[in-house]
């Protein structure tokens, strides 16, 4: 499959949705799009396991190579290997959610569409490129569509979290630049991962070159203590922002962490990894009993964010096969999983104009799909078989354990204790609000999800469900995918 | 051979039940959802007891021993070559045994709920969840793989947690269904790690391979699991004594019992399944499936099991005396019969004739399952008439509901042991085991029997004897029908003639068939003692008296801490509240907002605070730009013609 | 009489452009301010004309650059004139301390 | 071919263009709305020509020299000037002096042509002061407002005072090599304290003009003094072509100091972008405050010519050819506003997106490409200074670089939020846009956006050398 297709499609969209007439051709023009993103995704996923299939084992299918800032050699470097066939899908299948419960905004629905478009445009570039130049194009290209979303569409102290967000994450970008910049010179003038990956770099530059790379992406991803963005911005952000910032985004910097930081530089990770572990471990347990005590529904989803996003960086920090596989099952399934519970929210949110826990109740009587979709997707978070969390939580148990000494087994028992820490949240939250006597005598007039709300639930829950059911498809996936990097680690 | 296709369709069926009902039960089930789901359930229990003759009277037994047999296995998830989760079908007398008992204990329900459940408006959710319930219990007991127990074992508690808060309007019921989730989710953070402990000495998730690995002393397993030690205790007592802690958690074992009272506030049938006969003993269920493990393990994790077991068992009878709730006299009781369970396999051994505590525990779980599950069903007929729980409101009842005073006798005499009903065999093997293996434990079960006499016959008296029933607001509907009746009878005879069965030939602890011996001599002080709680609770509840006022206030401090259930509650609440909450949840939140947070916006506001601060150096006096002009000329120069020569 | 030297003249021509310096930091008549940098272009001045004769004799760099500074110089004091001159007629003062609007 | 008439095209176009002003003044023949379009199709034309018939050569004795880049970078300075020309139609047609106007910009840019293609110190100093003087009589354009007069005031007494330093300066490395051709002196630098001291007084007078801390204190009072034209004018040609011919000098002229100047530019490069940057953060008017973002942008390109090879070259030379896009294009938005409002501060921008939406866009492009972020070509030029920059492996400096670009994000985005996002009662009525405006623009629109993605562009440049 041509992987250009795969910004093709988003730009042009984009670009029609800038050109059209009135809200209602935005809205189909972009569900089109990104319709089509999703049938993109799903024609390469089949595409790229006929190619393996065929017993092509490069570590890169589908690579293309235009030249681009030759001078610096800079060169447009496509290709996709299994993670990035899942970080994909996961992108279009967030996007497509995103679209459809953004369905009834009426400020500025053009504008809206165009920059939610062209987040996704930035998730697609990030996750087929292979030129670290590139690669940081468009993981900086999102930065201020998030801002944008955040403060023209968000609520509450909204100017202050797109602040806040924009900064930080602006921040980490700038400690990545020095690092790829550093790995530029070291490796010979080449922003080339798969050239990078042939080299040698010698061990003091990867002590320097890893944790701004790893601290960067981390910003990204939330690794604890520069987490501080995700609680207020997921909160102020309009429904579809947080859906694409805890879904796609924050994945970004995720990916980042593995196919930049660790793969490139596994002398840094190894000499690094007790701190990754340390502060995933404490991101996990931390985030979660933070999340105990909160009360608005965003935040809870914004700290448990934390909390989960933690086991990816966990996942990565063991440096086995099976945790960075269990990280990156981690991140697809918390990308759907949260986008799912934003969307529940911010359904909520539409109806009853609160997201407070304390002034819900029975939601269940009054919107049963609503809050059957929330308790799937509160199942989900604390990791019930069938559906996707436990799948990623547990592969990342399960490789974590592989590292035999004590320090690894108490991180790792102190990330599964954040299940039982986490079934109080959830169940807290799910028994305040969709549960118990209805307390507001005005919910019991509202309407339960409309079509596009009840299409983008779904869609989100099938995805949660194809993981949680039949998990081996993905683990396939991911795992030749991360026994590379694992080689590389390992010096093989 | 086992038919794979069979055997997998029995819990397939009832998962097919979920999703049709999940998914459509509110459009186009609304009316044929409890038919839907029975007929399917039926189907399933037909498979089951098909699969069980097959299994123990045609091709199970090879060589007098009963064979265990893995007829599926798909691969669910490879975390590397070796290790992965599969999803099996595991046969053995065990598996096939609980196959039997859950889908009639669940057959049962089914068909009771059809009256009872009439009229409510989630009808079709609930027949959903009974169904999500079923298939979740049989793909547990039809593990072949650890890590399948696992997912199968979060899935009932789910499935107890949705049926719990059932009605989930009721403040109550959503308080019980999250803190029996969550008491359960605790105890599996054990399961848990005990399992990742076991599959990383083993090197697998497969029972069979596992259990292979482990007991064999000197192979390359079993000596990393014995070497590898933490605190000093080996690896392989932490992975089983943690594995323990899950399975305690689920049957409601001390102090993880709490959930299980509470577990009452959802309709009376999902009591009489879950927390009755089937999800609560899964616990029994997973010690014996790791049985081999846990006898080899030195310190021998049996103990513990033993002594919680016996610690649980005498624990919750003598809270049962003084609960009022009937549901809640029950649900003790429940907690002390699988106590029995537990500390019959605490005291037992692995093989042979020394497996007789393991025969006689999983006969009593198959006895209890019969009669428990009775005592619930008639307590539902029971509460279904008189719209209350507490026995005050009862009294007399058997003119109104002759039936199910008959049924509920019969259990009540198979609970208290008194012979031939199935409870006195079953407990007659237990007591035989602990008095061969633990006397102070054979002397607690013996108490232990006789309080669960008389707390089961205060019960019985209470509710059909004690004083004339006086009806408030006359609705009645009888007793609720055939549908209601019909499993309360066929459950009544299982309880009166299932201890004929000879259980030790079929199920023990290696396979080999255990002949029952009966000693006569040896039943007679359990039976007397059960005889004596009989006419205790006659004497002092038959009719109305000051007895039992009197009785208790003698007993003050005693009655009044067995009344609150030992304060236990209390204790959970307080590490809750005040600890988890206020000392962790609370300190977390705050360092977040001020610390990490305060650090980030500190940054901001010391960047804006220079920036004010330096203002003053652009004075719009051009004369001191030149004197700055200047000063950057020397200092420059300075620099380098002085310090970077 | 002893011929003055090389050091004598650039002497004089530091002196004259600290002189001028001083003059431009503390004098607050804008008049003044442009004479004294005049001060310190004529030091410049003499220090051209100083070393094309002592050292670099056989070229004539320093001289020209000389004629080119005066006429700058000349060039520069027009238009900063004209400039006063503006303020001055916006405030009818040519103080420097008056026109310190623009700051921070 | 060393042709006078081929290799001094650009500066022979420019004079014959302030000759032709200078007659239709004298001759009072053209009304001002008549003469703008002719200055601007002049301009136009002068910018095109730039692009043909260039080629390397050195006239007077090496006095006078160019390249395909040189003439590269003079015609950046030709597209600024044009597209000034188009930006401030508003303010110009109001003024009486329009042809004065392009006379003093015209000969100013002259005297920078001159300054890029200067081979000696002699011409360097006084095509220096060529684009100095006239700018300064620029900056009083406003002749009844007092502020124009204080910044103008404040403008030639400073750049009179660092031209007292340079000569100071050129005297003494006159002295101490005996030349003032910038051929020669390298062979002569041999690192002596009179060289240091000679060679701090000349690059404090560079400093001066790119407005480097600490020699930039008189760049804000002046922007905020002069005219919007002035103050783009200042900020972007004046400093582009300083830097063209600083990064020149530098690696040219005084390779043999690279110790010396490339610490000298580390330290200052750190400074101009956090005083820049931190000085930026609470300003109010807009125009002081483009001021002070100039200066940290200035700090940016320092970091690009610390580099000492042809990719600093060329970084800076594509950085110069976008800040012209995207500072103008910030810089037009200013005058527009305030020509039709007579509101300069970041507070009165609130609201601006409810009424005027095209320029909301083109002012967000036109910071976004400011701050770096992309996709506009901002992204591009400032990466390119910092991979320059990181050559020498120094990741302390570039980590600083790159923390001062979230500084400087914070203060671009304090606009893109008043703008988007703060509510205003009295938002900026709706403008209706002139034509030559709107073109100016969408020139500059473009250019922010597809100067990144050209990537050709880069390597053109890169192919000059």
């Amino acid at each position: 499959m041509n992987l250009l297709l795969l910004l093709i499609v988003p730009l042009l969209t984009a670009l029609a949705v800038l050109l059209s007439a009135n809200g209602r051709q935005v809205k189909w023009l972009s569900f089109i799009g990104s319709l089509a993103q999703l049938a993109l995704a799903f024609i390469l996923l089949y595409t790229f396991e006929e190619e393996r299939a065929t017993g092509n084992t490069a570590q890169m299918l589908f690579e293309q190579r235009y030249p681009l800032f030759q001078s610096l050699n800079i060169s447009l470097h496509f290709g996709v290997d299994g993670i990035s066939v899942v970080m994909i899908l996961l992108t279009a299948f967030v996007s497509i959610a995103g679209v459809l419960v953004s369905w009834n905004i009426e400020k500025m629905t053009k504008e809206f569409y165009f920059l939610l478009l062209l987040l996704g445009l930035g998730a697609y570039g990030f996750f087929i490129s292979l030129d670290l130049f590139i690669l940081f194009f468009f993981l900086e290209i999102s930065v201020i569509p998030k801002y944008l979303l955040i403060g023209i569409w968000g609520t509450g102290r909204k100017e202050y979290s797109a602040n806040k967000l924009a900064l930080m994450l602006m921040g980490g970008s700038a400690l990545i630049l020095v690092g790829i910049l550093g790995l530029y010179f070291v490796a010979g003038h080449s922003f080339d991962l798969t050239e990078i990956a042939k080299t040698t770099i010698p061990g003091n530059i990867q002590m320097i070159v890893f944790p701004l790379l790893f601290v960067g992406f981390g910003v990204f991803t939330a690794l604890f203590p520069l987490h501080t963005w995700v609680p207020d911005g997921h909160s102020s952000a309009p429904t579809a922002g947080s859906m694409f910032l805890a879904g796609i985004s924050m994945k970004l910097g995720g990916y980042g962490c593995l196919r930049v930081a660790t793969y490139l530089l596994p002398e840094g990770a190894k000499e690094y990894a007790n701190i990754i572990i340390a502060l995933s471990a404490i991101a996990i347990l931390y985030g979660a009993f933070a999340t105990m005590m909160q009360k608005d529904l965003k935040y809870i989803n914004a700290y448990s964010s934390v909390s989960h996003v933690g086991f990816s960086l966990l996942g990565i920090g063991m440096l086995t096969q099976t945790a960075i596989t269990g990280a990156l099952i981690q991140m697809v399934s918390h990308g759907l999983m949260t986008a799912l519970f934003f969307a529940v929210i911010g359904m909520i949110y539409d109806r009853t104009h609160t997201r407070m826990v304390a002034e819900m109740g029975g939601l269940m009587k009054v919107m049963p799909f609503i809050a059957t979709i929330f308790f799937i997707v509160g199942l989900c978070s604390l990791g019930l078989p069938g559906l996707s969390g436990f799948v990623a939580e547990m592969t990342v148990l399960v490789g974590s354990w592989q590292n035999n000494d004590v320090f690894h087994r108490v991180a790792t028992i102190a990330a599964a204790m954040s299940i039982v820490v986490t079934a109080v949240y959830i169940l807290r939250a799910i028994a305040r609000t969709a549960m118990g006597p209805i307390k507001n005598a005005a919910f019991l007039q509202l309407k339960d999800a409309a079509w596009n709300e009840k299409l983008a639930a779904i869609i989100l829950v099938a995805g949660i469900l194809s993981i949680g059911i039949a998990p081996n498809w993905l683990n396939e996936l991911l795992r030749p995918a991360a026994e590379i990097i694992m080689n590389r680690i390992a010096g093989k | 051979m086992p038919n794979a296709t069979i055997i997998a369709l029995i819990p397939l069926l009832p998962l097919a039940g979920f999703v049709l009902l999940g998914l459509f039960g509110r459009k186009v089930f609304r009316n044929s959802s409890g038919i839907l789901a029975t007929v399917l359930l039926l189907a399933s229990t037909v498979l089951a007891l098909y699969t069980a003759y097959e299994y123990f009277f045609v091709y199970g037994k090879v060589d007098s021993i009963y064979q265990k047999f893995i007829p599926l296995q798909l691969t669910w998830l490879e975390f590397y070559k070796g290790l992965s989760i599969d999803m099996g079908i595991y046969i053995d007398p065990i598996s096939v045994m609980m196959l039997v008992v859950v889908t009639f204990v669940s057959l049962m329900v089914h068909i009771y709920s059809l009256g009872y459940m009439k009229g409510e408006e989630r009808f079709p959710v609930y027949y959903s969840f009974l169904g999500l319930f079923t298939f979740s219990m049989l793909g547990l007991v039809l593990a072949s793989n650890i890590f399948q127990i696992y997912i199968f074992w979060e899935l009932v508690g789910v499935s107890s947690f949705l049926l719990i808060g059932y009605y989930y309007d009721k403040p109550s019921a959503v308080a019980a269904c999250k803190k029996a989730f969550i008491v359960t989710r605790f105890a599996d953070l054990g399961f848990l790690i005990g399992i990742l402990i076991l599959s990383f000495c083993s090197g697998t998730l497969d029972f069979q391979t596992l259990i292979q690995r482990l007991t064999v002393p000197g192979s390359s397993e079993f000596n990393t699991a014995v070497s590898y030690s933490f605190m000093g205790v080996s690896a392989i007592t932490w992975g089983a004594a943690l594995v323990f802690v899950g399975g305690a958690g689920k049957s409601a074992m001390f102090p993880l019992h709490i959930w299980l009272p509470d577990a009452m506030e959802g309709p009376t049938p999902v009591s009489a399944l879950i927390h009755a006969a089937t999800m609560v003993v899964a616990g029994v269920f997973l010690v014996t499936r790791l049985f081999p493990v846990f006898a080899i393990t030195t310190p021998n994790t049996l103990v513990i099991v033993g002594w919680v077991g016996a610690v649980s068992a005498i624990f919750a009878a003598i809270i049962a005396c003084t609960q009022t709730d009937i549901k809640r006299v029950l649900a003790y009781s429940t907690m002390s019969q699988i106590g029995y369970m537990m500390f019959a396999l605490g005291v037992s051994k692995y093989g042979g004739e020394a497996g007789l505590g393991f025969t006689a525990s999983l006969f009593h779980l198959f006895t209890h399952a019969m009669f428990k599950a009775l005592l619930f069903l008639a307590a539902g007929a029971v509460i279904h008439y008189v719209h209350s729980n507490e026995m005050k409101d009862m009294g007399g009842l058997r003119k109104q509901l002759p039936i199910t005073h008959i049924t509920f006798l019969i259990a009540c005499l198979a609970i208290a042991g008194v012979p031939p009903f199935a409870g006195f065999f079953s407990k007659e093997e237990i007591l035989l085991a602990a008095y061969q293996n633990n006397i102070a434990i054979y002397y607690i079960a013996l108490i232990t029997s006789g309080l669960t006499a008389f707390y089961m016959f205060r019960l019985y008296f209470n509710i059909f004897w004690s004083k004339p029933y006086e009806s408030h607001g006359e609705s009645h509907h009888g007793e609720g029908g055939f549908v209601m009746m019909l499993p309360l009878v066929l459950l009544a005879i299982g309880a009166a003639a299932a201890g004929f069965i000879p259980f030790g030939e079929y199920v023990s602890s290696d396979g080999t068939p255990l002949k029952s011996n009966f000693h006569l001599q040896f039943s007679i002080a359990p039976v007397v003692l059960g005889l004596t709680g009989i006419f205790t609770a006659m004497w002092l509840y038959r009719s109305q008296n000051d007895r039992p006022a009197k009785i208790a206030a003698s007993l003050n401090g005693f009655y009044k801490a067995a009344y609150h259930k030992f304060y236990i509650d209390e204790v959970y609440v307080f590490i809750t509240k005040k600890i988890l909450f206020n000392l962790i949840g609370k300190p977390a939140a705050w360092f977040d907002r001020n610390v990490v947070d305060g650090a980030v916006n500190l940054t901001g506001a010391t960047t804006q605070a220079i920036s004010v601060g330096i203002k003053k150096i652009q004075s719009g006096k051009v004369q001191q730009y030149a004197i700055y002009f200047l000063a950057g000329v020397i200092v420059l120069a300075a620099l380098f013609i002085y310090v970077w020569k | 009489m002893m011929e003055p030297g090389l050091y004598h003249i650039l002497f004089i021509s530091a002196a004259l452009f600290f002189i001028g310096v001083y003059g431009f930091l503390t004098r607050r008549n804008l008049i003044t301010m442009l004479m004294s940098i005049e001060l310190i272009l004529n030091s410049v001045n003499l220090n051209f004309i100083a070393f094309n004769k002592y050292l670099w004799p056989g070229k004539m760099d320093g001289l020209f650059f000389v004629v080119f500074i005066i006429a700058i110089a000349a060039a520069e004091a027009a238009v900063a004139i004209a400039i006063i001159i503006n303020l001055y007629r916006s405030h009818h003062s040519i103080d420097v301390v008056n026109d310190e609007d623009l700051k921070y | 071919m060393n042709d006078i008439f081929t290799l001094m095209k650009s500066e022979l176009a420019v004079t014959a263009i302030i000759f032709l002003l200078l007659l239709i003044k004298i001759g009072k023949g053209v009304r001002n709305e008549a003469l703008l379009p002719i200055i601007q199709v002049l301009l136009l034309i002068n910018l095109i020509s730039g692009f043909f018939f260039n080629k390397e050569g050195a006239l007077f004795g090496d006095m006078f020299h160019t390249s395909t880049l040189i003439a590269f970078q003079k015609n950046i300075l030709n597209l600024g000037v044009y597209l000034i020309s188009l930006l401030f139609t508003d303010w110009l047609k109001k003024s009486q002096h329009m042809a004065e106007f392009f006379m003093l910009i015209l000969s100013a840019l002259l005297g920078m042509f001159f300054m890029i293609s200067s081979g000696n110190l002699l011409i360097f100093f006084l095509s220096l002061e060529l684009s100095t003087i006239p700018v300064a009589a620029l900056a009083n354009f406003d002749l009844e407002k007092k502020r124009s007069s204080e910044g103008a005031m404040k403008m030639i007494l400073s750049s009179a005072f660092s031209s007292g330093i340079l000569l100071f300066g050129i005297s003494l490395m006159y002295g101490a090599t005996g030349t003032i051709s910038f051929a020669e002196i390298p062979a002569k630098l041999d690192g002596s304290s009179l060289q240091v001291l000679a060679f701090v007084f000349l690059f404090s007078a560079f400093a001066f003009k790119l407005s480097i801390v600490p020699f930039h204190l008189w760049t804000a009072d002046v922007y905020e003094g002069s005219p919007i034209a002035v103050s783009s004018f200042l900020s972007v040609i004046s400093k582009g072509s300083v830097a063209f011919i600083f990064i020149s000098a530098l690696y040219k002229v005084f390779q043999p100091m690279q110790a010396v100047w490339y610490n000298m530019l580390v330290i200052l490069a750190v400074a101009t972008m956090i005083i820049g940057n931190l000085f930026a953060l609470r300003q109010q008017n807009i125009k002081r405050f483009l001021a002070f973002s100039s200066i940290a942008q200035v700090g940016f390109i320092l970091v690009g010519m610390s580099s000492s090879d042809n990719t600093g070259v060329t970084a800076v030379t594509y950085f110069i050819l976008i800040y012209v896009f995207s500072n103008l294009a910030a810089f037009g938005i200013a005058s527009v506003i305030s020509e039709h409002s007579g509101k300069e501060n970041i507070d009165d921008y609130k609201g601006l997106y409810k009424t005027n939406p095209f320029l909301s866009w083109v002012l967000a492009l036109a910071l976004f490409s400011l701050a770096g972020v992309p996709p506009t070509a901002g992204f591009f030029g400032k990466l390119f200074l910092l991979t320059a920059g990181a050559a020498k492996g120094e990741y302390w400096f570039i980590t600083i670089a790159a923390l001062n670009m979230v500084i400087s994000l914070y203060y671009y985005l304090r606009i893109v939020r008043a703008v988007f996002m703060d509510k205003n009662e009295t938002p900026v009525d709706k403008i209706k846009l002139n034509d030559s405006v709107k073109l100016a623009f969408i020139i500059c629109g473009a250019g922010i956006v597809l100067t990144g993605l050209f990537s050709w562009i880069f390597d053109f440049i890169q192919s000059l050398h």
